[in-house]
């Protein structure tokens, strides 16, 4: 339980990915799908930069002269590697967004089921 | 120079595509030529790569210079070829090749006025997929993942009718599964606090079983699994790949999965260990259940479909089962004959795509029914069509045959008896489905050469189509008498210490 | 004396409501509604990434997850319907997903005894590689801004590919939807349910005039934030995803015409190849100044300065093609979603 | 024993795929395409002789053409048995051409080219089997075999030709692929090696169910010797034209089945574990008696006479099993033996069955009353076929059934011996009649005797080879057992 608490962010983590997870695959309509993946997203980038967070640092950036200390300052790698995250999640959203956005054009609707019917006829 | 040859495979057509995308607004006719040369420089530098990491072993490279630096660890990125993955490149590189070559004509049938960037997509893909192939960092891995993923959508959904949302199922299913791979990685990470593949390998060891390493390990294997459109990850794939331009499936098919497996092995064979999969046997005899499962559920789809392409991609599916199952038998044999069949079938699902795309240039659609007389209308084609097929049956000598060998071999080995069936049951299907072919597209119809019967007249599909087709059918019998070379050569070393093929 | 809580006070209620918005943004069944919430989500997470020191991350996030993707959601529902059909049935799937979702977060939470103390400055991550870029940034790359260095320099292969994946979806996004004039009678099939537009904001006196005030200081500070970056948070994503938006307001304030007038589709397609084509090429130079590939030191033979000072330079040119590619790849996305890939009119 | 080192045999083997591109590409000239026939199996006949002396005194002609896997690769190696079979189907090969020629060209068949194209193919892969140094390449060759057949099966392309076909693949590929191939698998993971080796492969102290298990998998596995219960493929493959069921359903496929088996008892197992191990023998002998008697009993039944031809070639087969069941020096050299005996009485009587077909449509027995009168060489021809399969002087399968009835002696086993007899009475059951009822019975549809034409030189002529072949095997036996017994010898000593 203590554990718990001390890894509340791990938690909140798990909760959002859950969230995502789910809707991704139970939600019928598209852009809830859409919406979905992206908060699945979020959830993973929580995660990196909650690995890499220490307690009572600073942003990574260096000011004057004084040689850096490394317990002082932000861990940057998680913080790239975020940045690769975000921006390839945005590209996935854009996607997803004309794919849903041309499916509508076909179908009039984006209800997954509807869809389906639509094409077997 | 030759130490610049691994990141030469990947500018190849990284540049390639860029050039293209500028030639595509004003000289559209270049874009294609840049992607071909732009795929045979690195066809040939991955070659010659081959070459030299039979003579001389593993080639590191660093990008930007950033090596280790006197520091216990790698601070950049580095990109490595070594007998695990120097044949995947040769065969991605080539096979894209070939492929390229062979779109063109299709591409202006089917995409007509669609195509502004098809080939600059077409070699985005092939970029992301010799990226994952050569990449020696876990998280560059991802991006190159991606960078596959997304031009995949967009190859898919150029198809009409069905194809977009075949590209979103896709997409959500693609997104999910790099998404799970990342979160696996951010697991090794927590304990290793590295991303370089070499540097993780040497840390895992003395950290034992930790819980959070057989989490990550098991979300990688689920990601690489959605990609790979594993059982019971295959949903998207049939769909996808068959409402697909035929010219985009030709190149998905044989090699988006295929990259997936070696992404799949490299985590296990490198940056895990055999050792580590051993030692949890429980979820070893799961994924050989499941891989059985899949080559029997690819296999009774196959025999379902009356379409030639939703059968070829059903094919797809059940030999995944194969390579997935070759991997887990975890003994010398069948991790040689998953890493031998990841090669031969990228070149056999290639060679297949190929020879459906002739039939349906000329004939317009694939299903069954349609190809009555197709021997007589297009005998090359066919010709080609039934070497991959027995291929793909495992008939002797095509490489088909010695992937099975050795996952027979190592199935027998470990006493996992039901991966045999599975396997001999493909077989037979495959040769069901050949004869079911042969029977239409030869027997049904009345010879032409028997007086009164009409003649058939000759359609062959162009020979731009033919050539790549019939080369690449070839190439599988090329390929399968060239098994001990590269057994010896290349694969053997691959293994982990202590197994032999 | 640290707090005796195990983590810091603000992010408790933070990561209480960013549960809560994405329940929220999940549930609401106007899908307009959704977005915004979505949007609001996004913000949240913003302000929990800065408070844990990852300035970079939320400045981009604020940007590109709390912005731009609202943007093309509500574009995207704007061409087509904002509202949810209620379905019956289909509990049990849902509930199915449910279980196998739990399990799977069980299985996540399992590792948790594993884990690192919150915050640990020892802990793998922090120990293994991370010090070297700390201690070493400014004498290899005379670069202040971690991330920045770390970004462009020591995982610049990354943010190549990064930009190559933005070049992927505006190309890919094209490729899906846009619907050139001499084509549209060609697209037989997938026509033509087009909704009707629901609200026009072009008519707008004070909307027009405000972006047309705001629109030079948005685009003055992302230059800013992509030439200072080497020294403050930012760099060329967070500079581009500005400039694009700044050109995204003037769309929207306006309208597509207005911006197409002076922004043509083949230029914006054009300068996004630009910016990757440069990013590549400063790699390329590297390799035939005898390199690796994306070396910059190499280049100190030709931009004024040392190794180091040669390494800080092409980190700017780099970021510079970043930027490019960015800026008009968000425009072009926008402009192909908003107007359903006819670029005529829309949101 | 001394091994010679050569490419001798690599040729043989290719001159007939060599041939058949030729075919391929003469397909429009059709004596330049027969003549092409012609010189590939006269060159390919004297290179065989070329081999015998060395053979004959007990040397092996070895040659590997490429490594497929570590341990085995595709490798040719040539000794007396294989010297023997190979000849048997070469030499056979001359007169089912002329034949085919007699058979197809008058009446205008369709698509001869890609007939005697598949037809040179399946001769040099029936050579391949023969030649195989080691498992992998004889399965190799046995699947090119099946697959190279199929359009032979097919020819006609009707419903009858697609079903015979179907059934034809099925049995056979299904076989191979699920019997045999595991059961080879196991053997190279068992033992490393695939190679034929005098003493088998196996470890002393291998446990005697795997050997069972493995070895059932064999002879069921090569089911192209049409061991009950695959059998069936071979009455359904009998739609295929006169020439295919004679060179092929009587000599070539069916003997590389048997041919395959004989290899696996005596090079994979090794007479000396089959001698030690009376569970092993005895499941072979059992197996083969079973199908003997059998198939004898319904070809009795049977009305349709290729379909009598092909279910008396069933238990022919499982004599030469049964022979290599004994595991005794005369046992095997008469299994040996036994191979060209039946394969020139059998091609006789298909042969015959082709000609009369030709003459006059004729496809049962109870159509050819009286014909005796009309085509007494035809019938003549036929009469001396019978006796060689039945097995009586002075054809050559006496000799061979002689060499099977020792060997059952040798062995001490009484109920061998007993079912030679039987089944060779059975023969005699089954054949006898036909030749007394077509020479002496009442034509049971005269308008068809008279409307019948004496068929066409080309089609006679073969017949004359085939059979004074029967005969001269009767009295030149002892250079054909001087192979069998070279061959013998090397497993069970002189």
């Amino acid at each position: 339980m203590e554990n718990l608490i001390a890894n509340f962010n791990y938690v909140i983590v798990v909760i959002l990915m859950m969230i995502g997870l789910w809707s991704m695959l139970a939600q019928k309509n598209l852009i809830k799908k859409c919406i979905g993946m992206a908060i699945f997203q979020t959830g993973i980038i929580l995660f990196f930069i909650s690995i890499g967070a220490k307690r009572g640092a600073k942003v990574p950036i260096l000011t004057g002269d004084e040689a850096p200390v490394v317990e002082q300052l932000a861990n940057p790698l998680t913080q790239i590697l975020m940045l690769t995250a975000i921006v390839v999640g945005v590209a996935t959203l854009g996607m997803a967004l004309a794919l849903a956005q041309k499916i509508y054009r076909q179908h009039a609707s984006f209800d997954e089921d509807e869809i389906l019917e639509n094409q077997r006829k | 120079m030759t130490e610049q040859l691994p990141i030469i495979v990947i500018l190849g057509p990284l540049l390639a595509a860029i050039l293209s995308a500028f030639a595509a607004w004003f000289r559209p006719k270049w874009s294609h030529p840049l992607v071909v040369l732009g795929l045979a420089v690195s066809c040939a530098a991955a070659l010659k790569l081959v070459f030299i990491v039979a003579g001389e072993g593993a080639q590191n490279y660093w990008l930007g210079g950033w090596g280790n630096q006197a520091h216990d660890y790698v601070v950049g990125i580095q990109i490595t070829v070594d007998s695990l993955n120097t044949l995947l490149l040769a065969a991605v590189s080539g096979i894209a090749l070939l492929t390229a070559l062979y779109a063109k004509r299709l591409v202006d049938a089917e995409l007509a006025g669609r195509q502004r960037y098809f080939y600059a997509l077409f070699s985005l893909l092939v970029t992301g997929l010799l990226g994952i192939g050569i990449t020696g960092d876990i998280f560059n891995l991802y991006v190159f993942m991606e960078i596959a993923a997304l031009s995949s959508y967009v190859l898919i959904a150029c198809g009409k009718g069905r194809a977009y949302m075949a590209a979103f199922n896709y997409l959500i299913m693609g997104t999910m599964g790099a998404c799970l791979y990342l979160l696996g990685v951010g697991f090794i990470f927590v304990k290793t606090g590295t991303l370089n593949i070499d540097d993780v390998s040497t840390l895992l060891p003395a950290l034992g079983q930790a819980q959070a390493l057989f989490v990550g390990f098991v979300l990688i294997l689920l990601g690489a699994w959605a990609k790979m459109a594993f059982f019971p990850f295959h949903g998207w794939l049939p769909n996808a790949y068959a409402h697909a331009p035929t010219a985009s499936a030709a190149v998905l098919a044989p090699l988006a999965t295929k990259v997936a497996v070696y992404a799949m092995l490299r985590i296990m064979v490198t940056v895990y260990s055999i050792d580590y999969i051993l030692d949890s046997p429980g979820i070893q005899s799961v994924v050989l259940l499941l891989s059985s499962i899949a080559i029997v559920v690819g296999s009774f789809f196959s025999l379902t479909q009356t379409n030639l392409k939703l059968i070829a991609c059903y094919f797809v599916v059940s030999e995944i089962g194969y390579m997935v199952g070759g991997a887990w038998l975890a003994n010398g044999p069948g991790l040689t004959g998953a890493m031998y069949h990841v090669v031969a079938d990228a070149a056999m699902t290639s060679a297949l795509f190929m020879a459906v795309g002739c039939i349906v240039y000329r004939l317009g659609q694939a299903q069954l029914n349609d190809l009555q007389g197709a021997f007589f209308k297009m005998p090359v084609t066919m010709a080609a069509f039934v070497v991959t097929m027995a291929a793909l049956i495992g008939v002797p000598p095509t490489c088909g045959f010695f992937s099975k060998w050795y996952l027979i071999q190592g199935a027998a080995q470990a006493g996992v008896w039901h991966f045999v069936a599975a396997l001999l049951l493909s077989s037979l299907v495959k040769a069901i489905i050949l004869f079911r072919i042969v029977e239409i597209g030869y027997n049904r119809v009345p010879h032409p050469a028997v007086e009164g019967n009409p003649a058939i007249p000759r359609n062959e599909a162009p020979l731009s189509m033919l050539i790549p087709t019939v080369a690449m059918a070839l190439g599988l019998i090329a390929l399968g008498l060239a098994t001990s070379p590269l057994v010896n050569t290349i694969i053997s070393k691959a293994l982990p210490d202590g197994l032999a093929p | 004396m640290m707090p005796s809580l195990p983590i810091w006070q603000f992010d408790l209620p933070l990561l209480v409501l960013v549960v809560l918005f994405a329940v929220v943004a999940l549930s609401i069944r106007n899908l307009m509604g959704a977005a915004i919430v979505f949007g609001a989500y996004s913000f949240m997470m913003c302000l929990i990434w800065a408070g844990m020191g990852a300035v970079d991350v939320a400045f981009t996030e604020a940007a590109v997850g709390a912005g731009v993707s609202t943007v093309f959601i509500v574009s995207t529902i704007y061409n087509t319907s904002a509202t949810m059909k209620r379905r019956p049935g289909g509990m049990a799937f849902k509930l199915f997903i449910g279980v196998v979702v739990t399990v799977a977060g069980g299985f996540l939470l399992s590792a948790l005894p594993d884990f690192p103390d919150w915050g640990d400055p020892n802990s793998p991550v922090n120990a293994t590689v991370a010090p070297y870029y700390i201690t070493h940034s400014i004498p290899d790359t005379h670069v202040p801004n971690l991330v920045t260095s770390v970004l462009a320099d020591y995982r610049g292969f990354d943010t190549l590919l990064e930009t190559v994946v933005v070049f992927i979806a505006c190309i890919g996004i094209y490729s899906i939807l846009r619907i050139e004039p001499a084509r549209t009678s060609i697209d037989e099939t997938d026509e033509e349910i087009a909704a009707p537009a629901s609200y026009d904001p072009t008519d707008s006196l004070i909307v027009r005039q405000a972006s047309r005030f705001m629109v030079p200081f948005m685009q003055l500070f992302a230059l800013y934030v992509i030439a200072h970056g080497h020294y403050s948070p930012g760099g060329g994503f967070q500079g581009g995803v500005i400039l694009g938006a700044s050109l995204i307001l003037l769309a929207v304030s306006f309208d597509l015409k207005f911006l197409l007038s002076r922004w043509r589709e083949k230029s914006l397609m054009l300068l996004v190849a630009t910016g990757v084509g440069l990013y590549a090429a400063v790699g390329l130079a590297c390799l035939f100044m005898g390199g690796n590939f994306l070396d910059y030191g190499t280049l100190d033979a030709v931009l004024p300065g040392k190794q180091d000072m040669a390494r800080s330079h092409g980190i700017l040119l780099v970021e510079i093609g970043v930027g490019i590619t960015v800026m008009f790849s968000m425009l072009a996305i926008h402009i192909n979603l908003a107007s359903n890939g006819r670029l005529e009119r829309g949101l | 024993m001394d091994n010679l080192p050569s490419t001798t045999p690599l040729w043989i083997v290719l001159t007939s795929s060599l041939a058949a591109l030729l075919i391929a590409l003469l397909g429009r000239w059709p004596n330049l395409r027969e003549a092409c026939i012609f010189v590939a199996a006269i060159i390919k006949l004297g290179l065989l002789l070329t081999l015998a002396p060395a053979v004959l005194d007990g040397k092996l002609y070895e040659f590997e053409v490429i490594k497929l896997l570590p341990g085995a690769g595709l490798a040719f190696r040539v000794d007396a048995l294989g010297l023997l079979f190979a000849l048997v189907s070469v030499s056979l090969w001359i007169p089912t051409t002329i034949f085919s020629m007699g058979f197809l060209r008058p009446l205008k068949r369709h698509a001869q080219t890609r007939f005697y194209f598949f037809f040179a193919i399946a001769i040099s892969s029936a050579v391949g089997v023969a030649f195989s140094a080691n498992l992998l390449t004889l399965f190799i060759f046995y699947e090119i075999l099946s697959l190279s057949t199929y359009p032979l099966v097919t020819h006609h392309q009707d419903d009858d030709a697609i079903k015979g076909g179907r059934k034809y693949l099925t049995y056979l590929l299904g076989t191979s692929v699920a019997l045999a191939l595991p059961a080879m698998i196991i053997v190279y993971q068992q033992t490393g090696s695939l190679d034929f080796a005098n003493g088998g492969v196996f470890a002393y102290g291998t446990s005697t169910t795997l050997l069972v298990v493995l070895l059932v998998m064999f002879l069921f596995g090569f089911a192209k010797a049409g061991l009950m219960p695959f059998h069936a493929w071979l009455p359904g493959a009998m739609v295929a034209p006169a020439p295919v069921s004679a060179l092929l359903h009587a000599v070539a496929v069916v003997k590389v089945g048997v041919f395959s088996i004989l290899r696996v008892l005596t090079g994979i197992f090794g007479v000396d574990r089959l001698t030690n191990t009376p569970s092993l023998s005895t499941i072979v002998c059992v197996l083969a008696a079973i199908t003997l008697i059998v198939a004898s009993f319904i070809a009795l039944t049977q009305d349709n006479l290729k379909s009598r031809l092909a279910y008396s070639t069933i238990g022919q087969l499982s004599y030469i099993i049964l022979g290599v069941g004994l595991a005794t020096k005369a046992g095997i050299a008469g299994a040996a033996l036994h191979i060209p005996m039946h394969a020139f009485g059998k091609i006789t009587l298909f042969l015959c069955a082709g000609a009369i077909y030709q003459a006059c449509g004729a496809k049962y027995i109870s159509e050819i009353h009286g014909l005796g009168r009309k085509f007494p060489l035809t019938m003549t021809a036929f009469f001396i076929g019978s006796l060689c399969v039945i097995g009586l002087p002075p054809t050559g399968g006496f000799i061979s059934k002689w060499y099977l009835l020792n060997g059952s002696l040798e062995a001490r086993l009484l109920w061998p011996f007993c079912i030679f007899l039987t089944s060779s009475l059975l023969n005699a059951a089954y054949f006898l009649p036909v030749v007394y009822k077509a020479f002496f019975a009442k034509p049971s549809d005269p308008a068809r005797l008279e409307k019948a034409k004496e068929p066409p030189a080309m089609t006679v002529v073969p017949l004359f080879i085939t059979s004074a072949g029967c005969l001269l095997l009767f009295f030149f036996s002892g250079k054909l057992f001087q192979f069998a017994n070279t061959f013998a010898e090397m497993y069970t000593g002189p």
